[in-house]
């Protein structure tokens, strides 16, 4: 019976995208075209990368505001390492990074903000909104620091195919946002790790009664959550070739939209990865319809704005019978 | 064996413990005993790792131990069945009872069908019919107290606490409870057990000890000592109640439910609550009795306007048929309902006594129709406080700090504050000790004096044997008796609460 | 793609980098209102500041089959990227306003020289103040490269003169409200200043009010970019000394009437088109009216 | 006992503004002066009034991140029915209104879409977040619309007083904001709703049982937040003397940053309308600091950050104690 309430569950977030996907197709032609389908998947696959990480966050009754400036200082990092390396002018040192090093550095630093996110919510009891809101202006200002408000440019070809670069037909980026996605749904369904954020999401008392480690694994999900946000920015970066010292800014609520479309509780514990892809899937088909028809920008805010209320509004007749 | 020597505990400026000594032998269940707040879930949350700054030392089999949190108390072999539900509502009954021991295959992955079985052997045993992936949040408190002893179980500990564990399961699930018990004593396993149904303790324990304010009064062989001399120990003065005589079926209906009914939440075919009808009289206790899942919890909560939409049928108080769709309008009424679950559904936990209690009558204590006035509300808490003698810092504390017990009694002040005519008690007693049990049977004798009419849901029959004045019996959703209390028996009554029998009116 | 279609009417795209500043709204709307007078349909892309999200509207424009974009670039090196995948689809796009740093991708841009309209609103400063005193700047949005380029334009001039002190260099975001709060507070650090010179008109107007109720408003002068409607108004007033202002409506209009003669068949275009930006003050006022000359 | 908890929680939030006082008075000598400290207040009137309904929806364990939104709405449409009135094409007809008319309707249309949000979540039990964050777009939408994205200026002296006029030496706007916070103090503390909104966040079930109108109290709230977000915007609109269809973005961040620094937890039931004054004043007076010391626009981000996480670090160290 619960079984059952489950699966009505999924239904409603696909019904959803399924609607909106008939009328956009009955609306104009160019919806239903392997292109325009490869075209949603590509712009959605950054929003996928973060909202991934914020729902493994949110599952733990938590936030991370911090996302949009984490992706946008990680991805200034990166693309600064790899173009310009690292200089120390006191000691006259100079490393050079490879692609997969300034990458990696990238993700590492990504990592690292999350873990120290992680580390004052933890440690100092900081609610995580706050915590992260506080990173999302510090990170900013690292952003504009390191890159003096100037965007870093001209990444070479190689660099610029992870982001606009197709293997097997399909974008590096999709293709990326499928491992990261499958790697997440294992990880919360399958192992230790998933099980304890659900459970602290769910019941922290009882999880610390439990014998779970809270804070080792809240300190996980903050450093998994930053590097994931930081993959969003090495990806946007190779997209459009350039680092952009204001990218990212506001990706937080279309984030935590996806997640909280896809049916996963703010007050944690319940919701799942695959909802949220289908939540972030949903605010790009959006996108992407609200430009197929030729709606007026103005008006597509008001529409958006709208369809995002429906779609919930939706998902959630189906459980109001209870 | 586990010994205390010299414990104390401070929680801020209250004294929970001072200088406790006791032991608890193995192959023996050990009961700790005690008023509400007399320290006992504390004391066991020290043993259990749950707290870990504490004076005094523990002696785990000779040997002094120091716990750094409840993983290391269970490494060293103690599992504790907490008093107050501690389970994750959106896991399943697998998931909770392996959480933090979760099995793994050789990929490091979660072997979930291992786990599954497993929890069905436990679920077995306990003899609990439910699907090992149901969600805890889907299961009713005493299914849920079910769960939290499977889990307990499940760590195969040498020895085993149970605050409680009965407080919110029925006769037939203790039954059960008392056998394994047996069982494990049987392995030589050390079993401390909480309660305050003295009925069950002489029926299971070996051992005492008795808690007093902190500090323990009194052990010895549960077999040296009689009833009385156990409630004189653990409250220092005599105690007893009388067998209600009185019958007022001549008093006038007040309230009078006419086919109540209540469509299942989700499947719309079904009923949960099938054509109930009774009257309850001026001044009369009516108690309900049934076994867990009898569908009690759901007509209280359908005469209290809880379910507008599923409910239907006709509810009449005072000869005005009244409709009630919500608890404001139940309020209204005249009618009040202390819930089961005092913690989900009872209490703000964070807030404070003062404004637990007055949260019903707020509109009572307006100056000008619009500001509260805090001296009017200080006198109505500090009034119920005393009258209840409920054991409070401060009417300042948060209603969390308070034990399980007097929790219990603000509740039932925040109701008494109403002055309803109609009062609707859902296990009013339960967790809570004798000598409050008696205040509270004497409080609802008193109103009911003043021409209150009480129904009260429990599940235990000696409590509806001793207060009510007539006993109704429900069995899956169907009123199955309807008993005078003259012609009342334990056996009378368990035998219409297992068996389907023809629906009386 | 296929141009069997060639009897249905053709699409124009305008991407704009923002739509929350009126200069901008002005510019798109000029260029989709011309565009819908050639004979076109057209249609807003409003890009947020964000080059990715402007990337977004690139893919959906090419599979939407738009025949030219009008286009007004987040950043110089970001939106090379994107003006290219529109190339290599065989879409041409006309940069209006601000430049990209290629010389092929785009067909032909039409631009404001921000940097060097920054040096004629810095030499007009010089004089108005006398080639001395205390002064403050207001910078745009520090990630946006037309805060720089004004600047530097700005600094290439003042700096020259030893008896300039810039006692104050903040950012407001090109928002007004947020300029005059940090006017105000940057009025109780240094009472004493001479001239505020604003990245753009919305902060100049912003700083303006900050003096106003300060009752400075008389003693300093301010000097903002655009030529935004309430700037030219408060310029008739004297309440803003000058501004740069910026040619929205010739720069909309040019792009569309290139992508109409693109669509026609015309291919050499002049890969840059510089529309100056002209200095506005009380003198010449009159001459010019909200976003253009009269 | 937990009285003394109350008082010393008092104490923190008040010793990390202190604080911030001290330092920022020892470093520039323009920090303490009258006017400054009139300067701080006039700019953080409008964030206290913003935060203050914010306050009041925290309480109730929601959250409303349209105000930012709801305020450029309500300050255009104030703006635009004083200066140009309503017309409505189809029937010729025009009706003016004078100042006190506008403000009204536009306090008026903050309440109403408030109520709106209140609806969303009551009826259809939509998370406050999605419900919220669906309005921010679709106000900012209709600002847009109503706008058509230019400014509405000039509104005349009158109107421009409500935003820099004074009375009795003391800004206008100040004024507004203390007798908005003295309501609010009123309300939360001495009366019914203040009560219902405590427990409704602090155990939503409990007061259900209660008899408490969990919809009607939820409703009341968000409309009052709607409409303090609407003065916000009468005040923003007066002081610029100019409605910005761009003002109040990000705006909400600001407002939950001030009532969780003021000690509310967002997860409901705690917290107080003083504790948010004192965050919002903690925010200005940083915003002030920052800018009488100019330090770089770059840097002022990662200090800003990483001030607010200090003064709630403080803020906790005090609790944990316990
Ligand atoms: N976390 C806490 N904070 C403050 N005081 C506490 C806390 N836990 C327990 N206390 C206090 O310690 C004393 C002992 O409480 P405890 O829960 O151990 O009683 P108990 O004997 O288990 O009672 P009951 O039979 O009602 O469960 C009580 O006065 C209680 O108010
Ligand atoms: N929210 C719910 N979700 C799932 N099942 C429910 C829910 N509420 C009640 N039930 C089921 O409805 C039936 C009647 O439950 P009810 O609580 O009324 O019984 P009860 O006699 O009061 O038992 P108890 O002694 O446990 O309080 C039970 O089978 C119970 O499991
Ligand atoms: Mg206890
Ligand atoms: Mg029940």
């Amino acid at each position: 019976m619960s079984q059952n309430k489950i699966d009505i569950k999924k239904f409603q977030s696909l019904i959803a995208l399924l609607l909106l996907c008939i009328v956009l197709g009955l609306m104009t032609d160019k919806f239903f075209t392997a292109e325009n389908g490869l075209n949603v998947l590509r712009q959605v696959a950054v929003n996928i990368c973060i909202a991934t990480g914020m729902t493994l966050i949110v599952l733990t009754a938590g936030i991370d505001l911090s996302v949009g400036s984490v992706l946008a200082l990680c991805g200034a990092v990166t693309a600064g390492l790899f173009k310009n390396g690292l200089e120390f002018p006191s000691s006259d040192l100079f490393v050079g990074f490879t692609m997969l090093g300034a990458i990696l550095a990238g993700l590492l630093l990504g990592a690292l903000i999350g873990w120290i996110n992680g580390f004052s919510i933890t440690k100092f009891n900081v609610p995580p909104f706050v915590a992260t809101l506080a990173m999302l202006t510090i990170a900013r200002g690292f952003t504009m620091l390191y890159t003096k408000g100037h965007p870093i440019s001209n990444l070479g070809k190689d660099f610029a195919n992870i982001g606009s670069g197709t293997f097997i037909e399909i974008p590096v980026p999709v293709w990326l946002a499928i491992v990261v996605v499958i790697i997440a749904v294992v990880v919360t369904q399958k192992t230790r790790l998933g099980r304890y954020i659900y459970a602290i999401g769910g019941n922290e008392q009882a999880a610390k009664l439990s014998g779970i480690n809270i804070k080792k694994v809240k300190l996980i999900v903050y450093s998994l959550a930053g590097s994931l946000a930081a993959l969003g920015g090495i990806i946007v970066t190779a997209r459009l070739d350039s680092a952009q010292p204001n990218a990212g800014i506001s990706y937080e609520l279309d984030a935590i939209a996806a997640v909280v479309i896809g049916g996963t509780s703010l007050s944690g514990g319940k919701g799942s990865v695959r909802g949220t892809v289908l939540g972030a899937i949903i605010i790009g088909v959006l996108n992407n319809g609200l430009v197929l028809l030729n709606v007026s920008p103005f008006w597509q805010q008001v529409v958006k704005g709208a369809v995002i209320l429906l779609a919930v509004i939706i998902d959630k007749l189906g459980e109001k019978k209870e | 064996m586990l010994e205390a020597k010299h414990i104390s505990k401070q929680f801020g400026g209250v004294k929970a413990l001072t200088d406790v000594n006791l032991k608890l032998y193995p192959g023996k269940v050990n009961a700790i005993i005690g008023e509400n707040g007399a320290g006992k879930s504390t004391l066991m949350k020290i043993f259990s790792g749950v707290h870990t700054e504490y004076g005094g030392e523990i002696l785990l089999n000779e040997k002094n131990v120091c716990f750094a949190g409840t993983k290391d108390a269970e490494a060293a072999g103690i599992a504790i069945i907490h008093q107050e539900l501690n389970l994750v509502p959106y896991l399943t009954i697998t998931e909770n009872i392996f959480l933090g021991s979760e099995l793994v295959n050789h990929w490091g992955l979660l072997d979930k069908k291992q786990m599954q079985d497993k929890t069905r052997q436990l679920l077995k045993k306990l003899n609990l019919g439910i699907h090992p992936d149901t969600k805890i949040a889907s299961l009713k408190v005493g299914q849920q107290q079910l769960v939290e002893i499977a889990k307990a179980l499940h760590i195969q500990a040498d020895v085993i606490i149970m605050d409680e564990p009965t407080s919110a399961i029925s006769d037939k699930e203790a039954d059960n409870l008392f056998s394994i018990i047996a069982q494990l004593k049987a392995e030589g396993k050390t079993i401390a057990y909480i309660s305050h149904k003295l009925k069950e303790l002489f029926a299971v324990a070996d051992k005492y000890v008795i808690l007093r304010d902190g500090q323990t009064v009194d052990a010895g062989d549960m077999k040296s000592v009689s009833q009385d001399e156990l409630i004189h120990k653990m409250t220092g003065r005599q105690l007893g109640f009388e067998k209600s005589g009185r019958t007022i079926n001549e008093a006038p209906v007040l309230l009078s439910v006419k086919n109540l009914c209540l469509r299942h939440w989700l499947l719309r075919f079904t009923n949960v609550l099938n054509n109930i009808s009774f009257d309850l009289h001026k001044g009369e206790i009516l108690g309900v009795y049934g076994l867990m899942g009898a569908g009690r919890t759901e007509m209280l909560e359908t005469i209290f306007g809880l379910h507008p939409k599923n409910g239907s049928g006709t509810i009449i108080v005072n000869d005005q048929d009244i409709k009630i769709k919500s608890p404001a309008g139940a309020i209204v009424a005249g009618i009040a309902l202390v819930p089961e679950d005092r913690k989900l559904h009872g209490l703000i936990l964070n807030q404070t006594v003062k404004s637990n209690i007055s949260i019903t009558v707020l509109k009572q204590l307006e100056r000008w129709r619009f500001l509260l006035s805090s001296g009017k509300e200080k006198e109505l808490s500090k009034n119920y406080i005393n009258q209840l003698g409920i054991k409070t810092a401060s009417d300042m504390a948060a209603a969390k700090s308070l034990s399980g017990g007097n929790q219990q009694k603000i509740v039932l002040a925040k109701w008494m504050a109403t002055h309803p005519q109609v009062l609707l008690l859902d296990e009013p007693t339960r967790g809570v000790d004798i000598n409050a049990k008696a205040e509270i049977y004497k409080l609802m004798k008193s109103m009911a004096a003043r021409g209150i009419g009480i129904v009260m849901v429990s599940s235990e029959l000696p409590e509806i044997l001793a207060v009510s004045d007539r006993v109704l019996v429900m069995c899956e959703g169907k009123l199955t008796a309807n008993i005078a209390i003259e012609e009342a028996t334990e056996a009378g009554i368990l035998k219409y609460a297992l068996h389907k029998t023809e629906t009386i009116a | 793609k296929s141009k069997s279609a060639a009897d249905k009417k053709h699409k124009i795209a305008v991407v704009v980098s923002t739509l929350n500043n009126p200069w901008f709204v002005f510019l798109a709307g000029t260029a989709a209102d011309k565009a819908k007078e050639l004979g076109y349909d057209a249609k807003i892309f409003d890009s947020q500041n964000n080059t990715a999200l402007e990337s977004d509207h690139f893919e959906n424009i090419v599979v939407a089959g738009f025949d030219a974009i009008l286009f007004n670039p987040t950043d110089a090196d970001g939106s090379i990227a994107n003006v290219q995948k529109a190339k290599d689809a065989g879409i041409p796009v006309f940069c209006m306003d601000r430049e990209i740093n290629s010389l092929t991708a785009a067909t032909s841009q039409i631009l404001s020289d921000s940097y060097s309209g920054a040096v004629s609103v810095g030499k007009y400063f010089t004089q108005q103040l006398n080639k001395k005193g205390n002064y403050v700047e207001l910078l745009g949005l520090v990630g946006d490269n037309n805060t720089w380029a004004r600047s530097k334009g700005f600094h290439s001039v003042v700096d020259n003169y030893k008896n300039f002190k810039m006692v104050a260099q903040q950012s407001a975001d090109f928002d007004q409200n947020k300029a005059m709060e940090v006017m105000e507070s940057i009025l109780q650090a240094h009472p004493d200043i001479d001239g505020v010179f604003c990245g753009n008109d919305a902060m100049a107007l912003g700083a303006y009010q900050a003096l106003l109720s300060a009752g400075k408003a008389d003693k300093i002068k301010v000097f903002g970019f655009d030529g935004a409607e309430d700037v030219i108004t408060s310029i008739k007033e004297n309440k803003v000394a000058a501004t740069g202002m910026q040619f929205p409506k010739v720069m909309a209009e040019t792009a569309a009437e290139y992508a109409d003669e693109y669509i026609k068949g015309k291919r050499d275009f002049p890969q840059k088109v510089p529309v100056a930006v002209e200095l506005v003050t009380a003198k010449n006022i009159n001459d010019y009216i909200a976003y253009g000359k009269k």
